[in-house]
């Protein structure tokens, strides 16, 4: 349960006996063929996985080098998150639980959620910031549509982390028959491990495919890192490929110098937060600090421990990707190659394009593209000021 | 004083010692010492006090209102032991804390200014002794209570390994559910402290949902000590006049302390 | 260029040379194992071909036959329009052309098109009626976001078909270097063949998909029909399997009684629209008559002239479906299969479920689910009353 | 009046014959028949009446706007007969229709009643010979002339098919556009004039653009007509009142028929 000093299970005793039996259950079924067999069929037959793995050309050739991306956006429910839902709500039925519950911010773990519930015939309460509720009423009606239950948390600040809170404190009270399906790399344990090795499929899949198309390895593998778990699910099978360089993009916010921000491993400090001891934004106190990003997917003042672990000791490296750089690299993908990404992978690509400048011309840089744009064009409409009527067409009599 | 002192005390006495629940910093910081004050006056045993947290995942609202409304007040950790100094002496007084603002502060750093300040021991909702080895350490060094929480779902053994690293007393969470939870007659609770009993001598402080003298009565007869929070919070969240406030928590505290008497 | 009395080119002379280049240049095309290559290439690696076939296990339980989905929802840009764009946009290049036009409806075509048009950085121009522009002003940005202008068209009804009738006036004003990248099997020959042939991947593949998993072909083939291309698209491998039962599905609107409705070929006179010889919801003059549907991508009051020609031929057949039971029938695909499918597809869906009933116990119905219903929230919202705070969390202290 | 009559008359003048466009019902139903009388007087040797149709897509924005006029003001196909009864007889009168409207009227049906109202002949912007079978048989049935288009981008091959297949005279649609679209002075016209020269004896009317008479005059110099539309057509659009729009209108024809006899 510990990754170095970080990690762990800091929460009440109530849910100790809940994260044992999880514990026991995962390794169970981690050795079960026909468990394994049933969830690699999930995810293909209704996941849409394996996801390909896709060279952009014109982008590799306005930047010089070679950019894979592995095309998360192109999952049922558009991004990582299926191979997580699908997983924690088969051993949920494994475990006899009918019920899950989850915390979500933007509302797209939610969904997922909502999804796999659905699919599994479970029962599914989300608990959801008011503010976020309000700002991402789509994402709200689609739960609903899904058939879950949606709480709106009106304590703190009323946003991810409150939420989460939220999702804790009902969970021991529900404990016996609920599964809390936590949406990423963080919580106690086992919960950054588990939700490590339903995502780590993306990484062996990006591996294989890349070794099958280029028969190398990339030099580079780029993710953004809100949580964590899409970058640890395409970190984890080149964390034995010592020459793969691994990089973690944290939102910058507003700029990392104005301190409105949620680059929580490169501002951060080690503390406990949400179960574990990771990196965490907090005052002098160890009060949380409420981060700043246009990517609700990555607001967050916390960070899995294994990812804390992973730059504590060098393997990976954290850098924060601002707003600014983030949509810009996402407008660069729409124009030259007709995707439209989340914002969260946004921060992702635009890491990997400032690093490109410094790497030699022809490396190969493979970025997860973790999700898919359509729930951010809100966002998008916004930030490019596209909300002005085009003009209509004044063509001449 | 020291927290078997006062379990000393109240088993001579053949009944529940009262623990009285507050945040420091609420309703102000001024305000916190007098509400100690007032509930010992009053006829409480032991003083929790809670040290305000941003994300306090085992409480219900009315606690995370008290300590929201302390932080935004600006209420600083140091400050308890401030609290703390103004209030010791009369009875044992613990602080309830979530585990990053220890860590945060240095928990040998704490467990030092806060012994020096005349403090008990910690009660430490989110730190189980599994992960407790440099508290465990701190509190040796200076000599502190160490109060962590068995649970309805905590297997024997787990309950074993636990009570073995308390010191002070034992806080049994008698429902599945966060502090104000109203389950104060929930079968649970007897069942978790026969079940504890049967692995420690240390007094058994049982927690959540009390709100009358009858109920901690009730609970009383088997608990060794009745825990009350929520409910003394509330003196204050109800009304915007703090002195109508202490008047309301003096008369709780009373019924309270009528209670374990009965 | 007929099927029957039904297609043909009724269209200025203008454009005639124009459809004989396209009409060689498609035959040409379809016969270069290289043109073929790329495009089955650019299918698997961009647009997440082939999309999976997924038996719907628990609405099977639930409606007593085996109901198959063909996943197109699950391809690039989230329907089976990507097949279309890509094909043509190829196609495009390959006649040395540097520039596309397409109306569009909801935007769904528009963004389709300014996405092939981003990869393969061709200009793209996008025709939306002025109202749509405004209902749909994500999809405006979206098209932006990739490039495209976007022009509002402000003439007759300014909805599709007024967009469509600008487009086919542009396009005689630029048709030396631009393609015009119909969105359907309609317009003018070779249109409906070129976009059929484009688009008949979706049935090549479920056929030897279904073959594969049953070892043996499905008693129905369902699909929507608005334009038709994606009813065209599974139909076609299945023309001349004799025991297979196609049925296309039309927006019936309000209801088929109350007049307000898309449903061209049920209530729709043979003349012509948008160049080609088919069904269209006319007054008696032959005034084109405005559609109504929920749906935008069936709100059309042509059809494509195949359809009309399976239609009369009887080899089809085509119902309408109102706008309550294809939202009924969306929710239900939710709510048992985590799916949230376009409301387009929804009623080829709902015919589905209808016709099921009728069906021997266990037959199988293979249903075409065109695409995703991210797009269509705002109406979800709006038609289920989603709109409403959910309860806030009201636990007592 | 025939077509040819027409044609042999502005031949015999040595000079282009100037046709004018108005769709039916358009400003009103009695005034597009007291403008047609109007453009007749001033002299306009043919005269195109539009059919207003819901997708007129070889149209630019003024014609598309005088047919939702009309249609809104309820114009029924029919009444295209009404008018060209009205003013059949000095000049001869074509339709110019989209071919929803003749097939769903009825194809030999229409040609009987158009011909029995005075008309001439059809001009048909989306009906190309290839898929005119009924149309040429109802023709020939009902003695009408019939015009088909030649464009910029015709092949030779085409031309020579459709001017084969025409009769009363052929339509050049000059620049490749819509109606109404400034390019008098395209040097496509008199190219495409050219070519089709070639392949018939057919007089070859020249459309789209034209607003003057000094333009009327650049085009009569190579082509046997000069077909003038939205200009007409904005006499009316531009202003609220009708008569002064027949004021404007006399003008404009005056002009353009001097322009086609400088």
């Amino acid at each position: 349960g510990h990754w170095g000093e970080f990690g762990g299970r800091f929460v009440p005793e109530a849910l100790i006996s809940a994260l044992e039996e999880l514990e026991a259950a995962h390794a169970e079924s981690q050795g079960d063929p026909a468990f394994l067999a049933e969830l690699d069929r999930l995810g293909r037959e209704y996941g849409n996985l394996p996801s390909p793995l896709y060279l952009a050309e014109r982008l590799s050739e306005e930047t010089g080098v070679e950019v894979w991306l592995k095309r998360e956006d192109l999952n049922h429910t558009g991004a990582h998150k299926i191979r997580n839902v699908l997983g924690q709500a088969l051993l949920t039925k494994r475990m006899g639980k009918t019920r899950i519950i989850a915390e979500t911010g933007a509302g797209q773990h939610g969904v997922a959620s909502a999804t796999a519930a659905a699919y599994f015939g479970l029962e599914c309460t989300v608990y959801m910031g008011e503010e976020d509720t309000r700002r991402q009423a789509l994402n709200v009606a689609r739960m609903r549509l899904l058939g879950a239950e949606v709480v709106p948390v009106t304590t703190g600040s009323r946003t991810l982390k409150d939420a989460m809170n939220e999702a804790l404190r009902e969970w021991v009270a529900s404990v016996d028959h609920t599964h809390y399906l936590i949406g990423s790399v963080g919580g106690p344990h086992p919960f950054p491990m588990l939700v490590r090795d339903y995502c780590r499929g993306i990484g062996d899949e990006a591996r294989a495919q890349f070794l099958e198309r280029t028969g190398t390895l990339p030099d580079v593998v780029a993710a953004c890192v809100g949580g964590g778990s899409n970058a640890m699910g395409i970190f984890t099978a080149f964390l034995g490929d010592e020459d793969v360089r691994l990089y973690g993009f944290e939102a910058g916010g507003d700029g990392y110098d104005t301190g409105r921000h949620a680059a929580t491993i490169t501002a951060g400090q080690v503390g406990v937060l949400h179960g574990a001891r990771t990196f965490v934004l907090q005052d002098e106190d160890g009060q949380t600090i409420e981060s700043h990003s246009i990517s609700a997917g990555l607001d967050y003042p916390g960070v899995g421990p294994e990812h804390a672990h992973l730059a504590a000791t060098g393997r990976a490296a954290y850098e924060p990707v601002d707003d600014a750089e983030a949509m810009a690299a996402l407008e660069k993908l729409a124009r030259t190659e007709g995707i439209i990404c989340a914002i969260e992978s946004a921060h992702g690509l635009a890491g990997a394009l400032r690093l490109a400048k410094s790497l030699e011309p022809g490396s190969r840089v493979l970025v997860n593209l973790s999700g898919r744009g359509d729930k951010d064009m809100g966002n998008v409409v916004e930030y490019f000021g596209f909300e002005g009527e085009p003009n209509a067409k004044g063509e001449d009599a | 004083m020291r927290v078997e002192t006062a379990f000393a005390r109240s088993r001579a006495e053949d009944r529940a010692a009262l623990v009285g629940y507050l945040p420091a910093g609420f309703p102000t910081l001024a305000d916190s010492i007098k509400a100690v004050d007032i509930m010992i006056d009053h006829g409480a045993d032991v003083i929790e006090l809670g040290l305000p947290y941003s994300d306090p995942v085992m409480d219900g609202p009315a606690i995370q209102k008290a300590a929201d409304r302390a932080l935004a007040a600006g209420f600083r950790t140091r400050q308890v032991f401030e609290v703390t100094e103004a209030v010791a002496g009369r009875v044992p007084i613990l602080v309830m804390t979530y585990w990053n603002l220890v860590e945060r502060y240095g928990v040998d750093r704490f467990a030092r200014d806060f012994a020096a300040a005349g403090g008990a021991g910690l009660i430490t909702p989110d730190l189980i002794p599994d992960e407790a080895g440099e508290w465990i350490a701190a509190s040796d060094a200076h000599d502190l209570d160490r109060v962590f929480l068995v649970a309805p779902s905590s297997t024997e053994e787990r309950i074993a390994s636990t009570v073995a690293a308390c010191r002070g007393f034992v806080y049994a969470q008698s429902v599945m559910g966060v502090t104000g939870a109203r389950a104060a007659t929930s079968a649970a609770a007897p069942e978790l402290v026969r079940r504890t009993r049967a692995h420690t001598d240390l007094p058994i402080g049982v927690g959540l949902g009390v709100r009358s003298g009858d109920q901690a009565a009730e609970i009383g007869a088997y608990g060794d000590a009745v825990i009350v929070g929520s409910a003394i919070v509330n003196c204050y969240l109800d009304t915007e006049d703090i002195p109508s406030g202490h008047q309301r928590l003096a008369e709780l505290t009373a019924d309270l302390a009528a209670g374990v008497r009965r």
